[in-house]
């Protein structure tokens, strides 16, 4: 039924630590450390984490923005690890990237029209003409008018901005878009507008995400299914409702627990996690959650989890359910 | 889906647009660039125009140097030697009889001449370095930078005596010597700014567009570079002249009877006591020269870059 | 509020001065402490006579150490001084000098005649024990001054014979017309053989002779402490208890020392201040004798200033009187001749290349440049006692020359190759001058314009085989008054080639504060300060 | 903290050996044949010779330049032309000297520097703070040799208030210890000589001072804006400190980091301004033994002084280096 | 009646700029009890941050400055209070946290220094006393191992514990009020759940009122008792947390609530609220919101509402709710709901 149109087969990121008195590698920042998954074509997976798990990390290394230390990536059936840099840049048109910082991600001396412009030039439209029409129409597309294109981006406000990197994104109809936290600089009234319109435009151009965000509230409104990342491993992947209703892994139930919802008539029962979460440079033994997990066992600390689907499109990597 | 086509077209930004009292939208908005911002705050520093005008004072009194005064900068008139300043000879004159006045214009042609053309090349050599190093990193980045340490390690004058001392004394010599200590100053602005902003989002977003790395150099690297490069050639046109001089002073840089400001403080020297004048005048050219070029420095840094302030 | 504040400091720092000058004045009043202070633009560059031609090491040497013969107080004839008398043979290739007796060095060791040996041997025998050759010593005035070095044919010193203790003689190959000369020169002055032993290669920083002041300090580029040697063979001398020799570079800041009262005596006064300190309460200000002279060389082998019309019409187009007024502020005098004109057989006969342009143009005209034509100067990158100010004086000469007609293209060279090319001739014009050591004629005229110096000190390239013959006429003989005639004769016929162009004869200007008494400056620039007296 | 010293030390030793490549070609590639400089007017040519084989001239210029940085490890930085002394012998005196007086100029520099730039901070927008700018701005442009000059002239002759010249009252020279003359007086136990000592060295250290001085103002008060915007000087405060507390506790501390590095880069510029100071104030000086030698082209002299120079640069901000670890924990090594 | 302990009574405060004055605070009123915790939301930009500076006078002064309203302490109106009236207060009876755990310490001193220095100011005690007083605050704020803590730098502790320190240090003097700026905001889920946790156990303890500034309205449903919500330097609403997300009045209210994606509700279109967030400006007329309100009218653009009471305490700056068009509002309200 559904084809995968991206497939992250145990993904590595470990960036050197440097130091000492030749300045050698002293160290690793294990960013990433084996996760896998697939995206179906027309699907948003959403990605949720703390802060410094990797979620970054793992969105630019599928596009080989950073290079990946190991592991396969396959887009649309090809291995995209093992391409050439010329064949990876003809390949970016079909997969894509939005930023969460709408104020970093705009070069802040181009105009927007340039700024739009500039992917359709690069990826062979050489007209002129065209390309401005072509950014009218991608300007209108994501809500914003053609007038707009001979602005500057410290003219826009933050959901503006947004558009006009989103714009960016669409512009030469790319298969697959990597959203790196697209709403969370965003005030909540300004969110909502971005969030519906990349449904519309999921919905229009048949798109695919991988929507990383660290807000659950936002990936669950926004995606049919969610991975669970903590320190740089993916421990839970599944169906949003599955994960939200019935929870496998305690980090991730503890997760669900420690969001504070806006109603105050529902009573949850509340699990608050003890201490922060290790250094990616030094993860624990075994498990990376168990210095912190309520239910940590001896083997824990020993054993790393495999992240195994233990029931239908559920996977989780824990030894509570081995 | 209708709902939500509905929805997305009552969106303000298109809509209500013409009532909107608020700044944050409106058709009118004339779309102004970065640039044209930092002109009008720079317009409004009242420190920077005055830089302005001194600088451009004293480029006019280069360009009509000759039609300024009836007298040659090398006219020596041993008749008229070290006169007061007078209606005759405004500035006065120099132990050689020839008029202050006269050699302080052609001395600005100088003094101007050696700070442009030292900026320029260190400008244009800096630049290319720095690029090449920040952009490019690895073992290219360390040789660069090594080169940039070497030379910083000496204090500027110093590494522009023992250069002088190579290539021997002249003005050209004194320019050259002032470029190449000033390369490593902009060669390390470049660099560091390079390798910031190849961290930035929106270069990162460049390369996920697929562009090259030649094109991500020219097109938005360099440009996001330039603000501050703008600044610093500013204050090192400054610094260049203040060591122009100082070299002329040492008799390692322009040589009489070229009326460089420096050597003329150093012909002067001597007469102190005797003729303050000949000192004064080309005493306080220099400084506001300088001057000029660091209030225009400092009124563009806080326009174009204010996160460069220090 | 603010301005008691400053009155009050101020009012403080003159406290502070008085009582410096308090204890000042009581040093003087109880006869104690004279000490004065000498500055000088650069600091000594050796205190080893022989081994520097250096004029501020000589400054200081000639202090502390003496020779055997001295020069007068303002002139350069000769006078007894560690010798006190002498006897020359007829054939002027025998000289005897008869030696102080009872005079000590400094270090407690006796002077006579083996002293003066090991001195001489010492400079002219590079494998002396003392000659210190493995540590860079060179002696060069020696060299030049007696016509080489041990095992030269040139070296005019044949044998030292050690009569005895107080008798020592001289035996030369050939006559010298200026030996004498040299024997009073500071370079030749005599350093104890024992310090000698003692400090070895270090002896040019711990002079010991037998001069009126003993040496006691050196700190480099700051000041050199000399203090009274108590055991001077001549009674009641010196005055001063101590004597110290300061550096100041600058001339301007070295005058505001002195107004200040922080030195005493200051060489190097710019000329044009001179008139203002002649009339300063307080200052005093003294001229030495002229014993230099500037000039501007012609390469007389080189087009066009090999033909004679030009070199006389350069002559004619520069105005001497104007450099000198204005360079010089009138401290100075036009030159006529290769020789200043204290010096024996200065020949005040040669007519005078007046200032007169159409005259200039006129010759250059006959020498067929009516035209005008382009000339190359090249300007010494070093000031020196004769021209003080080079690149000036170029720009005059440049701006002169335009007047009648000649374009001047001024060249910079480094001093090295500066040096070095004008030996080789690869100059058209350039400056340069010549300072008098011993006051002798010979060491201008033979070092600049004899044709046996081409390749060495003479850089016009001027070969006249008559004038060749007459210095050397002048050199072997030892009446002073034929020799003088034959330098007499010389200059006549050095005038008439113009081989350069005689600038000035600068008289250096000194100050003093009005408390330095019994103070001559002396031609060569070094004086004993033995007489001075502080009131 | 060993690691890193360690490190820095490494480090230094690519720029040493450039900063020995550029001081031998000072003497190697300046036009000419050094040894007719020594000899002077009057060489003669097998004089020139023998001076060339003693030097090494006529060796092969890798060899010479072995030889050379072989020699700068045994201490041995060749011997000046002039005075036929020992460069290494001869060099304290003047390494002391130029130390004193940067040292004295920075001190005004730090001390007037710093307080102007935090009061101009604190009463931002005050007449102050535009005259301390204003003046901080002239004070920038000033060449330093007419600043000099003009002291000397006012200072000096016009007011009488301050020797022109030297280190000391030479008229009654005292035996060095040290060489810091300073010290050496407090050595001496003469308070009227530490008085002294002190007077010589107020313009000296005046002219020099001014520029840093000025940049160090700029550079206080800017840092003291930026660090008074801090979200950790609003902790300070709501916590009910007061201005002073606030100031000179939080603000200057990490106010100065960047200063400090402006103060070492500052001594650089002390360094190489001392060559024009020194001439000026006849300050026997490692910037008068480096002018003096370019006036009697003595290369050697040019060559170790500025090599002694840039040396004493580098390892001044070495220091300056190690120093943040002392100011700021953050800076782990 | 419970006793008001800060009133803040029409506070405007200005900030004059290059581009023109900014009313950044534009007539705040509002007031929070004894023991009570009061939560301030509103998007970005619409004040909270100024109105709470001003209460601690700490708007950076110049461009900003305090126009006029009064600021009401106990009975004393700090607007006026002196410098030295201001040093005593702050940190000793009012106490502030930051949004930014990791910007707010001096990183050049140790925790240690900085708790002593807190407390020393306000109480006479020798050091040996503040170290022992700064260890049992950190005891007190749950931080693991609080002896070595103290020696160390900020840099060495994680956001969470530095936050836990700065709580320490605002209550180190036992202060009334502890004004909260989004002290969450910059933390993760699971370590801003351990610092609401510890907020609330504060304020039951040691009965201080807290006033939490934050722009999630999940935190304030979590330990909130009741509401203020702003918009463009303006407080629109006012009412106990149960009401205010229950069923909030005024229309930007209403939309910001819609406008939540909700965990717990089966996935629909979210409501937007069109437009942006304006920056406060001089001179507007009528109602701020009236651009990108649904319901606006006539007066809305011409007239500046008043907070309008309603029952309950409550009140509402909308025309809706001004008595006159008392039947217009249950339209609205029937409108926006359906
Ligand atoms: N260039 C880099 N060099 C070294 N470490 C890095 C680099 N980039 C990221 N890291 C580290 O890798 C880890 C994962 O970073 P990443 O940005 O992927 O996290 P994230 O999940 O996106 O966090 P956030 O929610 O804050 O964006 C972090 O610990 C980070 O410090
Ligand atoms: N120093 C300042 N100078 C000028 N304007 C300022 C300054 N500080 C704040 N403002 C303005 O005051 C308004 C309110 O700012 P404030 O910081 O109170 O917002 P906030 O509600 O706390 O927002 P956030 O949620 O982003 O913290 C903003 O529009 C801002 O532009
Ligand atoms: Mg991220
Ligand atoms: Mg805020």
């Amino acid at each position: 039924m559904q084809t995968p149109i991206l497939e992250v087969n145990g993904l590595k990121k470990y960036f050197d630590i440097r130091g000492g008195v030749f300045g050698r590698k002293v160290g690793e920042v294990k960013a990433v450390d084996d996760v896998s998954f697939t995206v179906m074509e027309g699907e948003i997976l959403g990605i949720v984490g703390e802060s410094g798990c990797g979620k970054s990390t793992t969105g630019k290394s599928i596009l080989r923005l950073i290079e990946p230390t190991e592991g396969k990536v396959k887009f649309q059936d090809k291995d995209i690890t093992e391409l050439s840099d010329e064949e990876m840049r003809q390949l970016r048109r079909n997969m894509q990237i939005i930023f969460q910082d709408p104020y970093a991600s705009l070069n802040p001396r181009h105009t927007v029209e340039k700024i739009i412009s500039e992917p359709l030039l690069i990826h062979g439209l050489t007209d002129k003409n065209e390309r401005k029409k072509r950014v009218t129409e991608l300007l209108e597309i994501v809500g914003l008018s053609g007038y707009h294109a001979s602005r500057y981006p410290h003219q826009f406000s933050g959901g503006q901005r947004q558009r006009v990197g989103i714009a960016r994104a669409l512009a030469n109809n790319p298969k697959l878009l990597i959203c790196d936290e697209p709403v969370s600089a965003l005030d909540v009234s300004v969110q909502s507008q971005i969030l519906n319109l990349m449904e519309e435009l999921r919905d229009e151009f048949n798109l695919t995400y991988v929507f990383i965000a660290h807000d659950l509230s936002v990936v669950k409104h926004i995606s049919d299914r969610i991975g669970v990342m903590y320190l740089g491993r993916m421990v839970e992947l599944t169906e949003k409702n599955k994960l939200y209703d019935n929870p496998k892994h305690p980090y991730t139930k503890a997760l669900l627990s420690a969001i504070p919802l806006p109603d105050p008539d529902i009573e949850k029962e509340r699990m608050i996690l003890e201490g922060d979460v290790p250094s990616p440079a030094n993860p624990p033994s075994g498990c990376a959650f168990h210095t912190r997990c309520p239910l940590a066992m001896e083997v824990c600390k020993e054993v790393r989890p495999q992240f195994n689907e233990i029931e239908d499109n559920h996977f989780v990597a824990c030894h509570l359910y081995e | 889906m209708n709902v939500e086509k509905k929805e997305k077209t009552s969106d303000p930004l298109e809509e209500n647009s013409s009532q909107s009292r608020y700044m944050n939208d409106d058709e009118d908005v004339k779309p102004f660039s970065p640039w044209k911002d930092a002109f009008k705050q720079l317009r409004r520093n009242r420190f920077a125009v005055a830089g302005f005008i001194i600088i451009v004072f004293f480029i006019l009194l280069g360009i009509f140097a000759p039609l300024l005064t009836p007298y040659p900068y090398d006219n020596v008139n041993l008749a008229d030697r070290l006169v007061a300043p007078s209606s005759e000879y405004w500035l006065g004159t120099d132990d050689a009889g020839r008029d202050i006045l006269t050699r302080i214009a052609y001395g600005a042609r100088i003094s101007l001449m050696v700070g442009f053309f030292a900026v320029t090349g260190a400008l244009v050599f800096g630049t290319l370095l720095g690029v090449i190093a920040g952009y490019y990193g690895r073992w290219i980045d360390m040789l660069i930078s090594r080169i940039f340490d070497i030379l910083l390690a000496f204090p500027s004058i110093l590494l522009a005596i023992a250069i002088v001392a190579i290539i021997g004394p002249s003005l050209e010599n004194a320019l050259i010597a002032i470029a190449i200590i000033n390369i490593p100053i902009f060669g390390r602005l470049v660099r560091s700014r390079v390798i910031s902003l190849r961290e930035e989002e929106y270069i990162m977003a460049a390369r996920a567009q697929g562009m090259k790395n030649g094109r991500i150099l020219i097109h938005h690297i360099l440009p996001n570079s330039v603000a501050p490069i703008i600044v610093q050639s500013t204050l090192s046109f400054g610094t260049a002249i203040l060591e122009a001089a100082a070299l002329g002073f040492l008799g390692l840089g322009a040589e009489p009877p070229d009326p460089e400001w420096g050597a003329m403080l150093a012909e002067a020297r001597g007469f102190i006591q005797l003729a303050p004048w000949t000192l004064i005048a080309p005493g306080v050219s220099i400084m506001l020269v300088v001057l000029g070029f660091n209030l225009i420095g400092d009124g563009l840094r806080d326009a174009l870059d204010p996160k460069m302030k220090n | 509020g603010d301005d008691d504040n400053s009155s009050n400091d101020g009012t403080n720092d003159n406290g502070s001065d008085n009582n410096d000058n308090e204890q000042d004045n009581a040093s003087n009043d109880g006869g104690e402490e004279q000490v004065l202070i000498f500055a000088r633009g650069g600091d000594s560059e050796s205190l080893d006579p022989g081994s520097t031609t250096d004029g501020e090491s000589s400054r200081i040497t000639r202090q502390v150490l003496e020779s055997l013969l001295e020069f007068d107080k303002e002139s350069f004839e000769v006078k007894p001084a560690l010798a006190n008398d002498w006897k020359v043979s007829d054939d002027g290739l025998s000289y005897t000098f008869y030696l102080e007796e009872g005079v000590t060095f400094h270090d407690g060791s006796e002077f006579n005649a083996d002293a003066v040996k090991t001195n001489f041997e010492r400079w002219s025998d590079p494998d002396h024990e003392y000659s210190f050759s493995d540590d860079g010593y060179v002696y060069s005035m020696y060299g030049t001054m007696f016509g080489g070095f041990k095992g030269d044919d040139s070296h005019v010193i044949d044998e030292i014979k050690v009569v005895n203790d107080y008798e020592i003689e001289f035996v030369l190959k050939r006559p010298l017309g200026f030996f004498l000369q040299n024997m009073a020169m500071t370079y030749f002055a005599i350093t104890s053989p024992q310090a000698l032993e003692e400090y070895g290669a270090q002896i040019n920083e711990n002079p010991v002779g037998t001069g009126p002041f003993k040496f006691v300090s050196w700190s480099k580029d700051d000041a050199i402490v000399l203090e009274k040697f108590e055991d001077y063979r001549i009674d009641g001398l010196p005055k001063l208890d101590k004597v110290v020799f300061e550096v100041i570079p600058d001339n301007a800041s070295r005058l505001i020392s002195l107004r200040s009262g922080e030195i005493d005596i200051m060489d190097g006064l710019n000329p044009d201040d001179a008139a203002g300190v002649d009339e300063e309460e307080g200052l005093e200000l003294y001229t030495r004798a002229e014993n230099n002279f500037g000039y501007v060389g012609f390469n007389t082998q080189k087009a066009p200033l090999d033909q004679v019309e030009v070199r006389q019409a350069i002559n004619h187009a520069i105005d001497r009187q104007a450099i000198a007024d204005a360079l010089y502020a009138g401290y100075a005098v036009p030159a006529k001749n290769p020789l200043p004109p204290s010096y024996a057989g200065y020949n005040d006969d040669v007519p005078e290349f007046e200032y007169d342009v159409e005259k200039a143009k006129d010759l250059l005209a006959e020498a067929g440049y009516e035209d005008g034509l382009e000339i190359e100067l090249w300007t010494m990158p070093v000031a020196r006692p004769y021209m003080p100010d080079p690149e000036t004086v170029a720009t005059i000469v440049q701006a002169n020359l335009a007047d009648a007609g000649i374009e001047v293209n001024i060249v910079r060279e480094e001093w090295a190759p500066y040096l070095e090319k004008t030996l080789t001739g690869e100059q058209q014009m350039f400056m340069l001058g010549w300072s008098g050591t011993n006051g002798d004629p010979d060491y201008f005229l033979s070092s600049l314009l004899h044709g046996n110096n081409v390749g060495s000190s003479n850089r016009t390239f001027y070969e006249n085989e008559e004038v060749d013959k007459l210095l050397d006429a002048a050199k072997v003989s030892v009446d002073q008054e034929e020799r003088a005639d034959l330098y007499s004769q010389a200059q006549a016929l050095i005038a008439e080639d113009a081989p350069m162009v005689t600038l000035v004869h600068s008289t250096p200007v000194l100050a003093t504060t009005s408390a330095v008494k019994n103070y001559v400056p002396h031609p060569s620039t070094s004086e004993s300060l033995a007489e001075v007296e502080l009131e | 903290m060993f690691a890193y010293t360690m490190r820095r030390l490494l480090m230094l030793i690519p720029v040493l050996i450039g900063m020995t490549l550029i001081t031998f070609s000072i003497v190697h590639l300046i036009p000419g044949n050094p040894a007719q400089v020594i000899l002077g007017e009057t060489a003669t040519a097998e004089a020139m010779q023998n001076l060339e084989e003693s030097m090494g001239l006529n060796e092969p210029y890798a060899v010479q330049y072995f030889i050379y940085v072989q020699d700068l490890l045994q201490g041995d930085l060749g011997t000046s032309l002039r005075s036929k002394a020992e460069i290494a012998k001869e060099i304290w005196p003047y390494i002391a000297a130029t130390f004193e007086l940067t040292f004295f100029a920075m001190l005004f520099a730090i001390f007037i520097g710093v307080n102007a730039g935090i009061i101009s901070a604190w009463k931002q927008n005050s007449w102050f703070d535009f005259l301390a700018m204003l003046f901080a701005l002239i004070g920038v442009s000033m060449p330093v040799f007419w600043l000099a000059l003009m002291e000397q002239w006012i200072f000096a002759q016009e007011l009488s208030w301050f020797p022109a010249t030297g280190r000391q009252d030479n008229r009654d020279p005292m035996e060095p210890i040290t060489y810091f003359f300073v010290i050496d007086s407090i050595l001496h136990m003469d308070f009227t000589r530490v008085i002294t000592t002190l007077k010589h060295l107020v313009l000296p250290s005046i002219a020099l001072g001014t520029i840093p001085m000025a940049i160090i103002a700029r550079m206080t008060r800017s840092s003291m804006l930026e660090v008074m915007k801090s979200d950790y000087i609003r902790t300070v405060k709501a916590k009910g400190s007061g201005q002073f507390l606030v100031i000179y506790k939080h603000a200057l501390k990490n106010a100065f980091i960047p200063v400090l590095t402006v103060i070492g880069l500052q001594t650089g510029v002390l360094l190489g301004g001392a060559i024009l100071t020194e001439t000026i104030f006849s300050w026997p000086g490692i910037g008068s033994y480096v002018y003096q030698a370019i006036n009697y082209r003595d290369y050697p002299v040019i060559q170790s002084g500025i090599l002694v120079v840039a040396f004493i640069f580098v390892i001044i901000n070495l220091v300056v280096d190690l120093m943040y670890k002392f100011i700021d924990p953050r800076i782990s090594y | 009646m419970p006793e008001t302990i800060l009133e803040l009574n029409e506070l405007h405060t200005h900030f004059f700029t290059d581009n023109g004055e900014i009313p950044a605070v534009d007539g705040v009123s509002l007031s929070v009890n004894k023991g009570e915790v009061v939560g301030i939301v509103g998007e970005s930009g619409c004040g909270k941050s100024v109105t709470s500076l001003s209460i601690m006078q700490l708007i950076p002064q110049p461009p900003g400055k305090i126009v006029s309203g009064e600021i009401n302490f106990k009975g004393e109106n700090l607007a006026n209070s002196s410098n030295k009236r201001m040093k005593q207060i702050r940190g000793n009876e009012i106490s502030m946290i930051f949004q930014e755990p990791m910007t707010s310490l001096d990183p050049l001193f140790t925790i240690g220094n900085q708790l002593r220095e807190a407390i020393q100011l306000h109480n006479k005690m020798s050091k040996k006393e503040a170290s022992d007083r700064a260890l049992d605050m950190l005891e007190m704020v749950g931080i693991p191992r609080p002896k070595e803590v103290l020696s160390e730098y900020p840099h060495q502790l994680s956001g969470g514990m530095r936050q836990r320190v700065m709580i320490a240090m605002a209550m180190s003097c036992d202060p009334e009020i502890l004004i909260a700026d989004e002290p969450t905001t910059a933390l993760d889920v699971t370590i801003q759940a351990q610092i609401l946790d510890l907020m609330k156990k504060l304020n039951q303890e040691k009965d201080t009122a807290i006033m939490l500034i934050t722009h999630d309205l999940g935190v304030v449903a979590e330990i909130c008792d009741r509401v203020v919500v702003m918009y463009s330097g303006q407080v629109v609403e006012e009412g106990t947390t149960r009401e205010i997300l229950k069923d909030p009045k005024h229309p930007y209210s209403q939309g910001l609530i819609k406008s939540l994606p909700k965990i717990h509700e089966r996935e629909q279109k979210l409501y937007s609220i069109p437009g942006t967030v304006p920056k406060p400006k001089m001179g507007v007329k009528g109602c701020r919101f009236a651009q990108r309100c649904p319901m606006a009218f006539e007066r809305c653009f011409q007239e500046d509402p008043e907070l309008y009471p309603l029952e309950n305490n409550r009140r509402s700056r909308c025309f809706l709710y001004d008595d006159a068009k008392r039947e217009v509002t249950e339209n609205a309200n029937a409108d926006i709901r359906s």
